[in-house]
């Protein structure tokens, strides 16, 4: 009985030095996990997450706070490519963080515009140009069309204009065929 | 409404033809099979091919899929040929349909059905059956045993179990039931029950029509020439290390289904690989293991569990097999 | 006639019927002037061109009315003298069947040109040669519509270059625009071969020819005889062997890889029409405003025309008798690679070298698609050695990263693996809708690079800005009244608004 | 001697294969077989583990279990000792392949519930192996579980692009084809004599 209880306690003292030390030896510091994350990220700062921007979320799915499915912008496929970096389940997208939207970007009216500057303290990527009392343009290219800069439009003359397919953006579109049914499927 | 790109033109080649020539090429085979054998086996395959086609029809359906493309591109019935010539000839009806289900349903439909198969389902039906049912699975038809149409039905529906002498067990069984009493082979290999010429000749059959299928090109000579090179190396081996343990390298090439297997089964599509050197290392994977159950394992033949256990690395070895690709160093 | 040079045998390609004589009867015919030429922007590989030209404006034939916009473009030259009439979105020749920007042209009948003049091109040396290649609008005349600077440039980079091969395999079924060339303007193409041979100053030039032109290659043997540095090298019909890569193969044996230009090994490739425009542009001054066309398939009366760039196209299939079985389906380029245009309302464009009217087997839907079955006859006749199966595999489960692994991108979508497949799977369809997709994600990626770095960029300056209207205030309420401290903070703005101003203009310049 | 070390070999990785045979170790043979690179790291994790603790819970039981006639502590103490183990490698891999270490996340630790990692040392135990019998065995038992374990994850990752029936995706075809490949196990029966 005594023996059994010694040599219980014998190895639980061995196994907690060894422990102990290792794990002062091994500390881990930081936790490059935040950016592997952050670049599968749309980067489209939208804060339709919760939280204020990409890189906040990505360091709140890392520490676990967040789930992986708040991401309307990211859509499925980000939520997969997540789901597989962090080894977790796939969900479907959280629907009270919205749904996705074809991407589109956004457009000032610039008649209607006063130039009251409010667009552009809101915009999270610069992407506005103009200064007080002067109409503001938007550069289409650097809009994320995060939609961030439509609340404080106090004229509402930002419009979100969905991207059209051109002969420059166009794509090849997946094959789909009547007779195998689960190439339809697929493609739905 | 079908998006249409190119190319425009078509080959002439499809699924149900290439099926078609390689249940061809077995008739060959299977006529000698009947001379030697009586229509046991006959009823075997026909059995085979009403399951086959039946359960392929319900399946289909269940999964909503189109069922004439399907029914009609001869899959099934390749699948319920080999299984049907893989099992013995005298076993009874429900043996073959319990195979053939198993392979149809589970080794092809639970995956998907045709294409997406990671393993052989004639192979999945004749293991299941073999583990399943030893005793009907090992004992084959006695050749001097000949007999009549009647006696054959009677065996196809109740089994050998009113007729003795019916059946006796296969070269390979009886060479290894032997050499377990510690018997030295060479005058095993001269008994009768070890030299099944009936056998032979039918494995000459098979290997008549898997010339022919080398000759049409709907089988790359890699799988087969590997596999029979790679079990005539190997038996060669061992036979020269100790003659008086290991049989010579016609025992293992023209016993068992090594012919059937070298052209018709291991050279399935969709469960092998595709890769030149994929193949290579697929039938010598196969071979060894063969010669490996056939001569150190508990079973007579091993050919089904090779093929599986080489279908199981199949993904690894197309990885890891993959060709240079045009102008990459 | 000697048959076959020795040639260096690609992996697989495909026999299947040429179909070329429906084409070669008659001679390359002309038409009458259209009353309308329409010329899109978008006629090549790159970026639309810059237009030149309003509405209203008269032009002369061969006048400038597009340039190039940056270095992968090409220049646009109106076909014919007359007035621009509009400049809209019209449907062109593409894939897509999506309308682009067009100049639409009224001639006038006159048909007058600007003033030609030959290109000196001893004297000026090849930078300014190319430049001069740069607005005369030549791209690659073979169906790819390359700009050719551009090729000229990578020439100059890579060095020393050692021999031309001059493409005249055209492997693909249907097409005889450059076989009907070759037999036309035997003479023309021969002069245009010493041209570039000399421009591009190599050691030797060879023609690539495929052993069914058996006319082609007696014109060419003949009219080559006397020249020691031109040979022809006959190499056997097997589709795709006119594609650049496969063709240096066959003719050199060496393998280039994706990603690497013949010009790094010291070969320059042209097809044969695109030396004749070459040719035309050096000795006569006249930029790309025309090319040969085989109209042809289910057709009263198919040939090759010369054609000005912008003719409609329906006056051309109108001049050709017209479809003998209506189905209004047409395709641009040859029946491997090809595609089905939108309308037949479309202009005659630089990559357009054939348009096939729908022989019906083309278009209707016979066998049905099944599942692979992972044959491998794909992989026995892809000439890039691909392994069309696993590509398809990935691509159809839309596993990207793993077919791109599976060197998906090396893929020439030469439709071979289609050809031969016994499920009648649409192989390059997959690997089209693969590419397109990865491409997309590559860019989305990088747009969302970009929106990192400004959103971390506008994180910095707010902070900065934070702590330095901190400090200001600070320092106003510590010396209000000092006027010598006035003075410091104006100082100190100009200085943060000078800041400002620097960080705006390099902004400005980043984008 | 050599040979009856390849015996065990063949025995642990073929014949009597951990997970395939045995039926040990299947959480992390369904859990981690999703992606192949996954599985190769989970392979060598759980072959490290396997192997330093078939040895200590020997030395363990050699020289205070036994001598002290203690062995109905085999049990507690074992789990102990490989707790320890897995813990250590834990750190070891969140200080080194720290990506690694967020995919294998939960089975990472969940190698201290491996049965195929207790069973390995208790069946040590049982016959009574020597220490680097045990050493072998526990490393034949690593090589069969990462054997069929990255095999298992090749076969997966091809049926990901199968057009599997809608009931039959993801376990349950995993299940199935974890059957399938035992059946094939199953023919190398008598391979070890």
């Amino acid at each position: 009985m005594i023996t059994s209880i010694l040599v219980v306690i014998f190895l639980a003292v061995i196994i907690g030095i060894v422990l102990g030390i290792s794990a002062i030896k091994f500390k881990v510091e930081g936790d490059p996990i935040i950016e592997k994350i952050d670049s599968i990220l749309p980067q489209t700062q939208c804060g339709q997450c919760g939280f204020p921007g990409c890189k906040p979320y990505a360091t709140a799915i890392a520490n676990g706070e967040a789930d992986i499915n708040q991401c309307p912008p990211g859509g499925d496929e980000g939520i997969h490519k997540l789901a597989d970096l962090l080894g977790v389940e796939y969900k479907p997208l959280n629907a009270e963080h919205g749904e996705p939207k074809p991407k589109s970007v956004a457009i000032i009216d610039e008649k209607t515009c006063i130039g009251c500057t409010l667009c552009i303290q809101a915009c999270p990527v610069d992407a506005i140009l103009g200064s007080a009392k002067h109409m503001h343009t938007i550069i289409e290219k650097e809009c994320t069309g995060c939609e961030l800069c439509l609340p404080p439009c106090p004229v509402d003359c930002i419009d979100m204009v969905a991207i059209e397919e051109n002969a420059e953006n166009w794509k090849w579109k997946y094959p789909v065929y009547k007779i195998d049914k689960v190439s339809e499927r697929r493609a739905s | 409404m079908i998006n249409l790109q190119s190319p425009f033109v078509q080959g002439s080649t499809s699924v149900s033809n290439i099926m078609f020539i390689v249940m061809l090429a077995l008739i060959p085979g299977l006529i000698i099979y009947m001379y030697f054998f009586g229509i046991g086996i006959l009823l075997n395959i026909i059995l085979a091919s009403i399951t086959a086609i039946i359960a392929e029809y319900f399946i289909l359906k269940i999964r909503k899929i189109p069922t004439k493309v399907f029914l009609t591109d001869n899959t099934a019935l390749v699948t319920a040929w080999l299984l049907a010539l893989s099992i013995p000839s005298i076993a009874p009806w429900w043996i073959t349909v319990i195979g053939t289900l198993f392979a149809i349903i589970i080794a092809k439909h639970f995956y998907g059905g045709i294409g997406s198969n990671i393993f052989n389902p004639a192979m999945i039906g004749y293991a299941i059956l073999l583990i399943s049912f030893p005793a009907i699975m090992t004992k084959w038809q006695n050749p001097s045993y000949l007999y009549d149409a009647n006696i054959a039905f009677s065996v196809f529906m109740h089994g050998i179990d009113n007729y003795d002498g019916i059946a006796s067990a296969t070269p390979l069984d009886y060479v290894k039931t032997e050499l377990l009493q510690n018997k030295n082979i060479l005058p095993i290999l001269n008994e009768p029950l070890a030299r099944l010429t009936q056998m032979q000749w039918v494995g000459f059959g098979f290997l008549l029509g898997g010339i022919f299928l080398l000759f049409t090109k709907i089988i790359t000579w890699h799988l087969p020439v590997i596999y029979l090179l790679t079990l005539f190396t190997i038996s060669s081996l061992f036979h020269l290390i100790d003659p008086s343990q290991f049989a010579p390298f016609q025992f293992h090439l023209l016993n068992g289904g090594t012919m059937l297997a070298a052209f018709f089964i291991i050279t399935d599509p969709v469960s092998g690989p595709t890769t030149p050197k994929g193949k290579i290392f697929f039938a010598f994977l196969i071979a060894l293991l063969v010669y490996l159950i056939r001569v150190f394992g508990g079973y007579p033949e091993g050919i089904a569990f090779a093929v599986i256990f080489a279908n199981i690395c199949v993904p690894l070895i197309d990885n890891l097999t993959q060709p240079k690709v045009f102008g990459h160093d | 006639m000697k048959l076959f040079d020795k040639v260096f045998k690609f992996n697989g390609g495909i026999r299947a019927e040429t179909k070329k004589n429906i084409s070669t009867a008659q001679p390359i015919r002309k038409i009458p002037l259209p009353k309308k030429i329409v010329l899109p922007l978008r006629q090549h590989i790159g970026k639309l061109a810059k237009l030149k030209v309003d509405i209203g404006d008269e032009v002369l034939k061969g006048q400038l009315i597009a340039e190039a916009d940056g270095n992968v473009s090409a220049a646009i030259h109106a076909s014919t003298s007359g007035k621009i009439t509009a400049i809209e979105k019209r449907l062109i020749p593409h894939p897509s069947g999506l309308p682009d920007f067009c100049i639409e042209i009224s001639p006038d009948g006159k048909d007058q040109w600007i003033e030609k003049k030959a290109i000196p091109w001893k004297k000026i040396g090849l930078d300014k040669v190319n430049e001069l290649l740069l607005e005369s609008g030549i791209v690659g005349l073979g169906g790819a519509a390359f700009p050719t600077h551009l090729k000229l440039n990578n020439s100059k980079k890579a060095g020393a270059l050692n021999t031309l091969i001059v493409n005249a395999a055209e492997c693909e079924p249907y097409i005889t625009c450059d076989d009907m060339l070759m037999r036309e303007k035997t003479h023309e193409l021969i002069q245009g071969i010493k041209l570039v041979h000399e421009i591009l100053n190599v050691k030797e030039s060879v023609i690539g020819i495929e052993d069914n032109k058996t006319d082609a290659i007696n014109f060419i043997q003949h009219a080559i005889k006397k020249e020691k540095n031109i040979s022809l090298q006959i190499v056997p019909t097997i589709y795709p062997s006119g594609d650049a890569k496969r063709l240096i193969y066959l003719l050199k044996g060496i393998k280039i890889p994706k990603g690497r230009r013949s010009s790094d090994y010291g070969i320059q490739m042209f097809n044969v029409a695109t030396i004749l425009a070459i040719y035309r542009f050096i000795e006569f001054g006249e930029p790309s405003i025309s090319r040969i066309v085989t109209i042809t398939g289910n057709l009263k009366s198919p040939r090759n025309y010369e054609l000005l760039f912008g003719t409609p196209l329906k006056e051309i299939i109108d001049d050709a008798g017209g479809q003998i079985i209506k189905n209004d389906t047409f395709i641009m380029g040859g029946p491997m690679m090809g595609f089905k245009l939108p309308s037949i309302d479309v202009p005659v464009t630089k990559a357009m070298n054939c348009i096939i009217s729908s022989e019906p087997a083309m278009i209707e839907e016979k066998k049905p698609v099944l599942p692979c079955i992972r044959c491998a006859r794909c992989a026995e006749a892809c000439p890039v050695e691909l392994q069309p199966q696993e590509l398809f595999w990935f691509s159809k489960s839309k596993q990207l990263e793993k077919a791109e692994e599976y060197n998906l991108f090396d893929c020439i979508e030469c439709g071979c693996c289609s050809y031969v497949c016994p499920s009648n799977i649409p192989l390059v369809q997959y690997y089209r809708f693969a590419k397109s997709e990865i491409i997309e994600e590559r860019h989305e990626y990088e747009q969302a690079n970009i929106a990192r770095e400004r959103n971390e960029f506008r994180l910095q300056r707010l902070e900065r800005e934070k702590l330095e209207r901190a400090e200001r205030n600070a320092l106003r309420r510590a010396q209000s009244s000092s006027e010598e401290k006035t003075k410091l903070i104006d100082e100190k703005r100009k200085a943060i608004a000078d800041a400002m101003q620097r960080i705006e203009k390099e902004d400005d310049k980043n984008d | 001697m050599s040979n009856s070390y390849i015996l065990i070999i063949i025995s642990t990785v073929l014949v009597n294969n951990i997970v395939l045979t045995k039926i040990l170790g299947l959480c992390p043979f369904m859990g981690v077989s999703k992606k192949l690179e996954t599985s190769i790291s989970m392979s060598a994790a759980t072959a490290f583990v396997l192997t330093i603790g078939s040895m200590t819970s020997w030395a363990i039981n050699h020289y205070l279990l036994e001598p002290n006639d203690l062995i109905y502590l085999r049990t507690i103490t074992f789990i102990v000792v490989i707790a320890a183990v897995v813990q250590f490698t834990e750190m070891l891999m969140e200080k080194n392949f720290p990506l690694l270490y967020k995919m294998l996340g939960i089975f990472l630790p969940l190698i201290t519930t491996n049965c195929a990692v207790l069973g390995i040392p208790l069946l040590n135990a049982q016959a009574s192996h020597t220490l680097i019998e045990s050493a072998v065995f526990g490393f034949g038992g690593a090589v069969g579980f990462s054997f069929v374990l990255i095999l298992f994850a090749s076969l997966r990752e091809r049926l990901d692009g199968a057009d599997v029936p809608k009931p039959f995706q993801g376990s349950a075809i995993a299940m199935t084809t974890a059957a399938l490949m035992s059946l094939a196990f199953m023919g190398f029966v008598g391979l070890d004599r």
